[in-house]
């Protein structure tokens, strides 16, 4: 089984093609859009995510060092006079937030580089991260150009004091020292859904899925579904902002209206469409 | 011109000199054996450290999850090429001056590679597990993943160290068997085994030179392919400062370059040692020198050819990277690194300064400090400054990293101490070779006009 | 290197003569130093699957007849549905160990004055959960589900209960007390999602290694297959997260 | 009551029996770690139908973590709350939920939870006996009886049931000593609200305003019901597009937020107001909507005027009155560092003239309508209440403690711990300790929400009559605590016999709440803001049909029905504004001071709130949002202040008032006016494992200032001076660079394109 599969896989790899088709059309492709028009910087998905994902609190200590575990982060901007922007006295136009999560590229320069496929693209058109496979070489964090990858330099699953460790999530792991990790889409709840459609002889119904981020958020700035069916929501949205997987913005020299993708120009072809922050700059 | 060996030594007294070095160590030996021991557990007991409370450790930090266990990988990786430039490239174009100096090369290529292939395993996160890089058969039907640069490493750190080591041991068989018919005893016993039985018949000369030109032949482009595939961990990323084209060719001379400053220390040490200097001698020394010039000179022209494709790329995040080194904290390194590994290379134009044992013992010494911090420079900076603004940072070795770097160079120390003990250093057969060629066919070819020159001034 | 016929690994003497594997081919062609060494793998190959396939013996508060219960009429037993007591195994990842309160639904009336029972009454009256150990465990990182498994091949195919069951558990019904037949190796695993993923045979093909016999269960030949989609995930993240 | 208790026993039964496995899942170790024939399997002696191990149920209950009141499905595996989601069927939050409402979990399980009273032995706490605790307080009631005068009772906002409850135990004592501290209420703007337009608490509509003008309320991180109004925020960010406009001295959540934010002097955010009135009142029409009088009292404020004592240019002053004659309707708010000053109330009556000159009386924001019973909203207390205690405090014997931190809150200059010394007998309620329990006597350990029966009116109610549900979501971890209700029930029951109808507090709760079933509103399912569906609905359903149904199986279906679905719905009488304008004084703007050059601005931040979640490891590791420091206290300063006064970023301050000071690190912030000075609410706490040493708390070193009218603390108005100590440490923080570099990481689009586009 095994030699025939490995040179199975290699063809596969081999095979060129369009954008997305290292897979056969599979029925659920997972996407996102977050609008930053909306998102008021309030960390309520940051939380969400802690409380989800079992990630674990590192201290002010291990923090300053750069060891904390947010999958998802929140970074503010100010603005600071360049590309164009007007340097002022105060930060007249607010903040810029961006939620900062794994944008689980269609091209993901992590996936390759790992030495063991422990990361590895699902056909759902997740950017998968194994825990129990990973043995820790931290090449696909270096080669995220998001930085969106946490190494686990620690054991960490000792901090949960008791009785706080009763509040972890048995549906998925706590990560020991050694491995890497990543946000997941919220794979357990997707792996859920997916088992109770298929119980059902069903497709997953939009919405029936919600990430985390997501369903915290005060503002439902984020929304999250399956690209593969054209009328959910997220499929919507990148349609009405014309995105697709395979668009160039510097290629095809227009850009799809409030719709772009962060650091499109390295082809990464994330998952996740963001729309632009619109600030009213006549008064 | 000099002679590069007297031309009226002895064979007898080759093998008496060179068995000599094999002979029971001083008490210097042995302190010296027991200070890179001590060195090499300190770097256990930080490795222990290491493993039982994570890699956190070693302050590695997010972004910069690289450090200087990587650097030290290439810098041994690079230091290890060296002895095949001497043993096999410089053998297929017939150099006879390598003859007295590759067999230390050679074994310093097969040392320094097992120390490199530590850091890899040293540097994984979860060192247990380090097995699984390796394409075995398994219940599970898992594979590793064979477009990964790290997996092309191991099979090729792999490939190249079998093939070091075999060519080393090959190298040396006619060796043992001079060294097996002046034993006796288990010493006897053992070099008979080692030997295989060699005779130095005809029959095996013949056998044995043909072996020997196969395994150079392969070696070789061996040898390129290896740190070529140490840069594509790099190169085939797409962190600026790492995505860069030229980095295979680079990662090569800067291997060379170090090697050969390697080479010039080996050189050095042992002459002195083991009193070789009738064979490691100066003007053999001088070459050296000369060949290190040159290979640095193409490392200079990679560094340019880096700089000008980023400054002609206009790629706004590696021109940034390029900032960062120059102009970040890593830049006081960074420029000592430039500067001395452009300027040093020059002395050796000098001829004082290439006779000069104890200048060119710092020197080489220094050049090997300065490229161990090229290979630093690679990593650090480039992580420093990421496509991501929010994650950059910074990231300075804490005491295990460098506990478990000063380590590796006494565990190299350690190594190539035994190996010497155990093994003749210098390569009897083949200087006796190059005696041979000096009194009746270089000398010849040097004093006499060929017949061919001859008939064309007459024509 | 040939892949360890770990299947049929009951003996050596099966591994060596049975299989119809390429390794054999090739015992013949290489020289001795090689078939030692292929020798010695597959001797450890073999213990080591020896240990992995069954559990060492459980012991349980109480030693469960899992033969009386589920076995043949013919035989004592009172062929009581798997999915009656074990019923979070069609709803839940886990399957699952009846509450008490299930047990004393019959056992407020059913042999009574036996010992066992006695001591299941005791736990009963002091309202305390009977301490079952496991027998099937998997690792942590390990997230296997009944529910799909039991949805998909008792309610979509229709397959008998206990032989769905016994894909993974063995011939419960034979067991006195229950213990660990099979691997729950992730290759054991793999071999039959891969034979799930087109339109082949009925049932799968290592599957039908350890498949209890149709008779057995008291069916007349494997159920039809339903139209139920062939795409058995192999997918790492379906089950590692 | 009929079967409820049977019901409850059940209830509690089934949860969490699962002692062991499907707890602790680690990966990373290398090896499998299967453990058979050794660990348990998860076995249950009789559960409920619905208790399956290894799969999900929902409870609907209520978020206590901040008055908003938000309603929240816990999620239970195994019997144990593992992750909070937002209610959809609360019109609060509409299920959403905010970090501090996701981190209740770490509340309830937290490792400081108490599980033994505590009482003072030797000028030290120690563990006492249930048995013992209940002799104490039994004691304490019986002399609380005789001498109910000298007994007072210090709450957090409490309301429903629990308020009722507590209204009547201080009716049956006779005393009305009853002090609710809520450090961030808005209660000087419900006191000018009240007098101004007839109800305390009006209800905003930012979803149907163009143009948001915010003194300073920070509606979107710690103002009154931040997810509401940030889902509201949503909605008015949607097409057509409103503009928010920010005016504060020191840059809030919502002023990163806004689409223009004006720094402003601190304290002179009336003037501004004014300022702007007398600008709008230049045309007729507007003028028309206030009478002449109050036109005439305008004049004063110039553009010039109002520039030179607000620090905001003439030229912007003209520019906000243009955004607001264009952009219509509007809404403006007054709120945090306008309303916490000595001329507080003033800023606040400007701010509703304003409302009143642009029309968006009875349109953006109207009257909330009036609820049947009136005796549940309860109180939403007042920053007042810590100082009027702390003036009682000679004339008390007694002092009961629940839902607050005086000691930590109060200012240094109350001088309340050494007046807690005095009270001869303090207990504090509390599931963990917090300082106030340290200065107690006795202290009662308390359930957390997530273990406890209640019912809440939100603080800010969206909808009269709505009444959140709070039910038990698990079985409580320490099984000998009571909840809060029990605490006073109990209470009640030594004093007034009635009440020992009913055994605890879920009997006389369940009672209460099937007693309102005549009341209440056919849910309605109106989901305003089209959200996509939630994953499972609540699993408690009513059974039969209603034909059949007698009064008691009635009730009882009412019960589960209201409990599942989290919320009641009670039928509600409208309400308009009573519009009282009168003429507005603009505040006096505060007091220029040589030795104190800087105003402190003591911040909320959403995540520590008012300083209660410190103790959260979740919420001291999340960043703050403005300056994504963690694990700390600082000062944020305005660059040029710094420059000034050659400060870099992370060298230690000492910020000192006239009533003490502290050292905490400076962080250079481009969004504070250069004469303030901002130092987070939070840290700076004594006890608490996660807490403890952490910051400073600014709290402690404000001034004596009170807003003229209504008495109330002006928090934003202490003066301060700064001054090096020639310490730097590093700032712990998330962001490694403020700017993007030229990333076009996130990218700004200006309205004016958007508006060629309407489809996006």
């Amino acid at each position: 089984m095994g030699i025939e599969r490995m040179i199975k896989q290699w063809f596969e790899f081999r095979r060129s093609g369009q954008v997305g088709d290292e897979y056969h059309r599979h029925e659920y492709r997972w996407g996102m859009t977050i609008d930053l028009d909306k998102c008021i910087g309030c960390n309520a998905c940051v939380t969400a995510c802690y409380a989800e994902n079992n990630l674990p609190v590192v201290g002010k200590e291990r923090f300053a060092r750069g060891l904390a575990m947010h999958w998802i982060r929140l970074e503010r901007y100010w603005y600071t006079g360049e590309a164009g922007e007007k340097k002022t006295r105060f930060s007249e136009r607010g903040a810029q937030y961006l939620p900062m999560l794994c944008q689980q590229c269609e091209h993901a320069p992590c996936e390759p580089v790992c030495p063991v496929t422990a990361t590895y693209h699902t056909p759902d058109g997740l950017n998968a991260q194994v825990y129990n496979r990973c043995i820790g070489s931290r090449y696909c964090s270096n080669n995220c150009p998001y930085k969106v990858r946490y190494f686990n330099f620690y054991s960490y699953y000792d901090t949960w004091q008791t009785p706080l460790e009763q509040q972890l999530n048995p549906d998925l792991s706590v990560r020991d020292k050694g491995v890497m990790e990543k946000c997941t889409f919220c794979v357990q709840r997707i792996r859920a859904a997916k088992n109770r459609a298929k119980n059902e002889n069903r497709k997953v119904r939009d919405g029936e899925v919600m990430t985390a981020c997501q369903q915290a958020c005060p503002t439902r700035a984020i929304v999250f579904g399956n690209l593969e069916d054209p009328d959910s929501q997220v499929a919507r949205s990148w349609k009405v902002h014309k995105m697709a997987f395979g668009h160039n913005e510097k290629k095809e020299g227009k850009k799809p209206v409030r719709g772009y993708r962060v650091l499109e120009e390295l082809n990464t072809e994330p998952s996740i469409q963001y729309l632009e922050r619109v600030r009213d700059t006549d008064v | 011109m000099e002679e590069e060996i007297r031309k009226d030594i002895q064979w007898a007294q080759i093998n008496r000199d060179v068995l000599h070095s094999m002979a029971s160590p001083r008490p210097a030996y042995w302190a010296l054996v027991g200070l890179c021991v001590a060195v090499v557990l300190v770097g256990v007991y930080a490795e222990i450290h290491q493993y039982r409370f994570g890699m956190g450790e070693a302050r590695l930090n997010w972004p910069q999850m690289w450090g200087l266990y990587i650097a030290n990988f290439i810098f041994w990786v690079g230091v290890s090429h060296a002895g095949t430039l001497l043993s096999a490239a410089l053998f297929l174009t017939n150099t006879e001056w390598r003859r007295p100096v590759y067999r230390s090369a050679e074994a310093m290529t097969s040392v320094a590679l097992l120390t490199a292939a530590l850091f890899p395993v040293i540097h994984l996160g979860r060192v247990w597990d380090f097995y699984w890089v390796l394409p075995y058969p398994n219940e599970r039907g898992l594979w590793p993943n064979f477009r990964s640069p790290l997996l092309w490493d191991m099979a090729a750190i792999f490939t190249y160290l079998n093939s070091s080591m075999l060519f080393l041991y090959y190298g040396m068989i006619p060796d043992l068997a001079i060294y097996r018919d002046n034993a006796t005893g288990w010493r006897h016993r053992l070099y008979g085994w080692l030997s295989l039985g060699w005779m130095g018949t005809d029959r095996q000369w013949r056998n044995f030179r043909k072996g020997y030109l196969l395994l150079a032949c392969f070696l070789l482009p061996l040898a390129v392919s290896v740190h070529s595939i140490v840069a594509s961990d790099f190169a085939m990323s797409v962190m600026p400062g790492w995505h860069v084209t030229s980095f295979p060719p680079y990662f090569v001379a800067g291997a060379l370059y170090s090697g050969c400053a390697a080479i010039i220390t080996l050189f050095i040490l042992l002459r002195y040692t083991f009193r070789y200097e009738e064979y490691l001698t100066l003007p053999i020394l001088d070459k050296l020198c000369k060949l290190t010039f040159a290979i640095a000179m193409v490392w200079v022209y990679l560094n340019l050819i880096e700089f000008a494709s980023v400054w002609y790329g206009h790629d706004m995040f590696e021109k940034e990277v390029l900032l960062e080194k120059a102009a970040g904290p890593y830049a006081p390194a960074w420029w000592t690194m430039l500067i001395l590994g452009v300027g040093l290379p020059f002395t050796l134009l000098v001829k004082r300064v290439r006779r000069n044992m104890l200048v060119l013992l710092g020197l080489s010494m220094l050049i090997n400090i300065i490229m161990w911090l090229e290979r630093w420079m690679i990593i650090s900076p480039a992580l420093a400054r990421n496509h991501e603004p929010y994650s950059w940072g910074y990231h300075w070795p804490g005491w295990v990293e460098l506990s478990i770097t000063l380590a590796s160079f006494a565990w190299f120390t350690l190594l190539f101490l035994v190996f010497v003990k155990i093994f003749p250093s210098l390569s009897m057969y083949e200087v006796k070779e190059m005696l041979f060629h000096r009194r009746h066919v270089s000398d010849r070819l040097v004093r006499e006009p060929a017949p061919e020159a001859d008939s064309a001034t007459e024509g | 290197m040939p892949k360890i016929p770990y299947q049929q690994a009951h003996s050596l003497s099966r591994i060596a003569l049975t299989r119809r594997h390429r390794a054999d081919e090739g015992f013949r062609s290489v020289g001795t130093a090689s078939l030692l060494v292929v020798i010695v793998v597959v001797l450890f190959g073999a213990g080591f699957m020896l240990v992995a396939r069954s559990s060492p013996p459980v012991m349980q508060p109480i030693e469960f007849p899992h033969f009386r219960h589920a076995g043949s009429v013919l035989e004592g037993g009172h062929e009581i549905n798997c999915l009656y007591c074990h019923t979070y195994a069609r709803r839940s990842p886990v399957a699952g160990i009846p509450p008490l309160a299930k047990c004393m639904g019959c056992h407020r009336y059913i042999a009574t004055d036996k010992e066992p029972i006695k001591r299941l009454t005791e736990y009963w009256k002091n309202g305390r959960p009977m301490p079952w150990r496991k027998v099937h465990d998997l690792p942590d990182f390990v997230y296997f589900s009944h529910e799909r498994h039991i949805q998909r091949f008792v309610f979509q195919e229709g397959q008998p209960v206990q032989q769905v069951c016994g894909y993974c558990h063995g011939d419960v019904k034979t067991m006195k007390v229950a213990e660990r037949r099979r691997p729950l190796t992730m290759g054991w695993c793999l071999r039959c999602h891969e034979q799930f993923q087109d339109t082949g045979s009925q049932t799968p093909a290592p599957a039908q290694d350890w498949l209890i016999e149709p008779a057995d269960v008291g069916l007349a030949g494997p159920a039809a297959h339903r139209g139920v989609p062939r795409n058995a995930p192999s997918d790492c993240w379906e089950c590692h997260k | 009551m009929d079967s409820g208790k049977i019901d409850r026993r059940t209830f509690l039964k089934i949860m969490g029996l699962g002692g062991s496995g499907l707890i602790l899942n680690l990966t990373g170790c290398g090896n499998a770690s299967i453990e058979e024939g050794k660990e348990q399997v998860t076995a249950y002696v009789d559960p409920e139908d619905y208790v399956i191990p290894g799969d999900e149920v929902w409870y609907a209950s209520t978020c206590l973590q901040c008055p908003a009141g938000c309603g929240i499905h816990a999620r239970v595996r195994e019997g144990r709350v593992r992750k909070l989601e937002g209610n959809p069927d609360s019109p609060v939050n509409l299920g959403r939920l905010c970090p501090m409402g996701q981190a209740g979990v770490q509340h309830h399980y937290h490792p400081d939870r108490l599980a033994q009273p505590l009482a003072r032995t030797a000028n030290q706490l120690q563990p006492i006996s249930w048995e013992e605790a209940r002799q104490r307080l039994q004691k304490i009631v019986t002399t609380v009886k005789g001498n109910s005068d000298r007994f007072a009772l210090l709450t957090g906002s409490v309301s429903g049931h629990l308020g009722v409850l507590i209204d009547a135990l201080m009716e049956r004592l006779a005393t009305d000593r009853h002090y609710v501290f809520e450090l961030l209420t808005p209660a000087t703007a419900c006191h000018v609200q009240r007098e101004l337009l007839g109800v305390p608490a009006p209800r905003f509509h930012l979803d149907t305003a163009r143009l948001v003008l915010s003194f300073g309320a920070d509606f979107l991180g710690s103002w009154q019901s931040p997810v509401h109004f940030a889902a509201q925020y949503a909605h008015f960010r949607e097409s057509p597009r409103g503009t928010l406009i920010q005016v504060e001295p020191k840059m809030t959540l919502t002023g990163a937020n806004a689409d223009w934010w004006l720094p402003i002097r601190p304290g002179t955010e009336g003037w501004l107001a004014l300022g702007l009135a007398r600008l709008l009142t230049e045309e007729p029409e507007i003028a028309a909507r206030v009478s002449a009088t109050v036109v005439k009292t305008l004049g004063e404020y110039t553009p010039e005027a109002v520039s030179r004592i607000t620090d905001v240019s003439a030229d912007d002053l003209h520019r906000l009155a243009k955004a607001l004659r264009t952009q219509r309707p509007s809404l403006v708010l007054a709120g945090g560092a306008a309303e916490g000053q000595i001329g507080g109330s003033g800023n606040v009556a400007a701010v509703v003239l304003l409302n009143q000159l642009l029309g968006n009386v009875g349109q953006t924001l109207d009257a909330p309508g009036r609820p049947p019973l009136p005796q549940l909203l309860g109180r939403p207390g007042e920053p007042a209440a810590v100082h009027a205690l702390a003036k009682a405090l000679p004339e008390t014997d007694t002092l009961f403690v629940y839902g607050a931190n005086p000691v930590y809150s109060a200012p240094d200059f109350l001088r309340l711990e050494d007046g807690l010394r005095q009270v001869s007998k303090v207990v504090v309620f509390t599931p963990q300790l917090d300082e106030s329990a340290l200065a107690a006597d006795l202290v009662i350990p308390v359930r957390s929400y997530l273990e406890d029966w209640g019912t809440r009116v939100p603080t800010y109610s969206p909808e009269a009559g709505m009444i959140q549900m709070q039910q038990p979501v698990m079985r409580p971890l320490y099984p000998e605590v009571p909840g809060i209700g029990d605490v006073f029930l109990d209470l009640l029951k030594q004093i007034d016999n009635s009440y020992a109808q009913w055994d605890d507090f879920y009997a006389y709760l369940r009672h209460a709440v099937q007693l309102m079933r005549p009341l209440a509103n056919p849910a309605d399912e109106a989901n305003p803001w089209g959200l996509p569906p939630m994953l499972e609905p609540p699993v408690l359903k009513p059974e039969t049909t209603e034909q059949a149904l007698s009064e008691q199986e009635l009730n009882r279906s009412f019960w589960e029905t209201v409990v599942a679905k989290g919320v009641l719905r009670l039928g509600t009488t409208t309400q308009t504004l009573r519009l009282r304008i009168r003429p507005v004084a603009a505040p006096e703007s505060p007091a220029e001071d040589e030795a104190y050059p800087f105003t402190l601005i003591p911040s909320p931040r959403l995540g520590l709130y008012d300083g209660r979640h410190a103790n959260l490891p979740w919420l001291q590791e999340l960043p703050d949002q403005l300056t994504t420091v963690v694990w700390d206290s600082w000062a944020e300063l305005h660059p040029e202040t710094a420059a000034r006064l050659d400060i870099a970023e992370g060298d230690v301050l000492e910020v000192r008032s006239p009533e003490g000071s502290f050292q905490a690190k400076a962080v250079l912030f481009p969004g504070i006016h250069p004469e303030a000075v901002a130092v987070p609410l939070g840290q700076g706490h004594r006890v608490g494992r996660y807490a403890r040493g952490v910051g400073v708390n600014p709290l402690k070193i404000l001034s004596p200032k009170f807003d003229v009218v209504t008495g109330e603390p002006a928090l934003y108005a202490t003066r301060v001076s700064i001054r090096k100590t020639g310490r730097r440490e590093p700032v712990v923080k998330l962001a490694s660079s403020d700017s993007q570099h030229n990333r076009r990481l996130v990218r700004t689009l200006p309205a004016s394109k958007l508006k060629s586009n309407p489809e996006v």
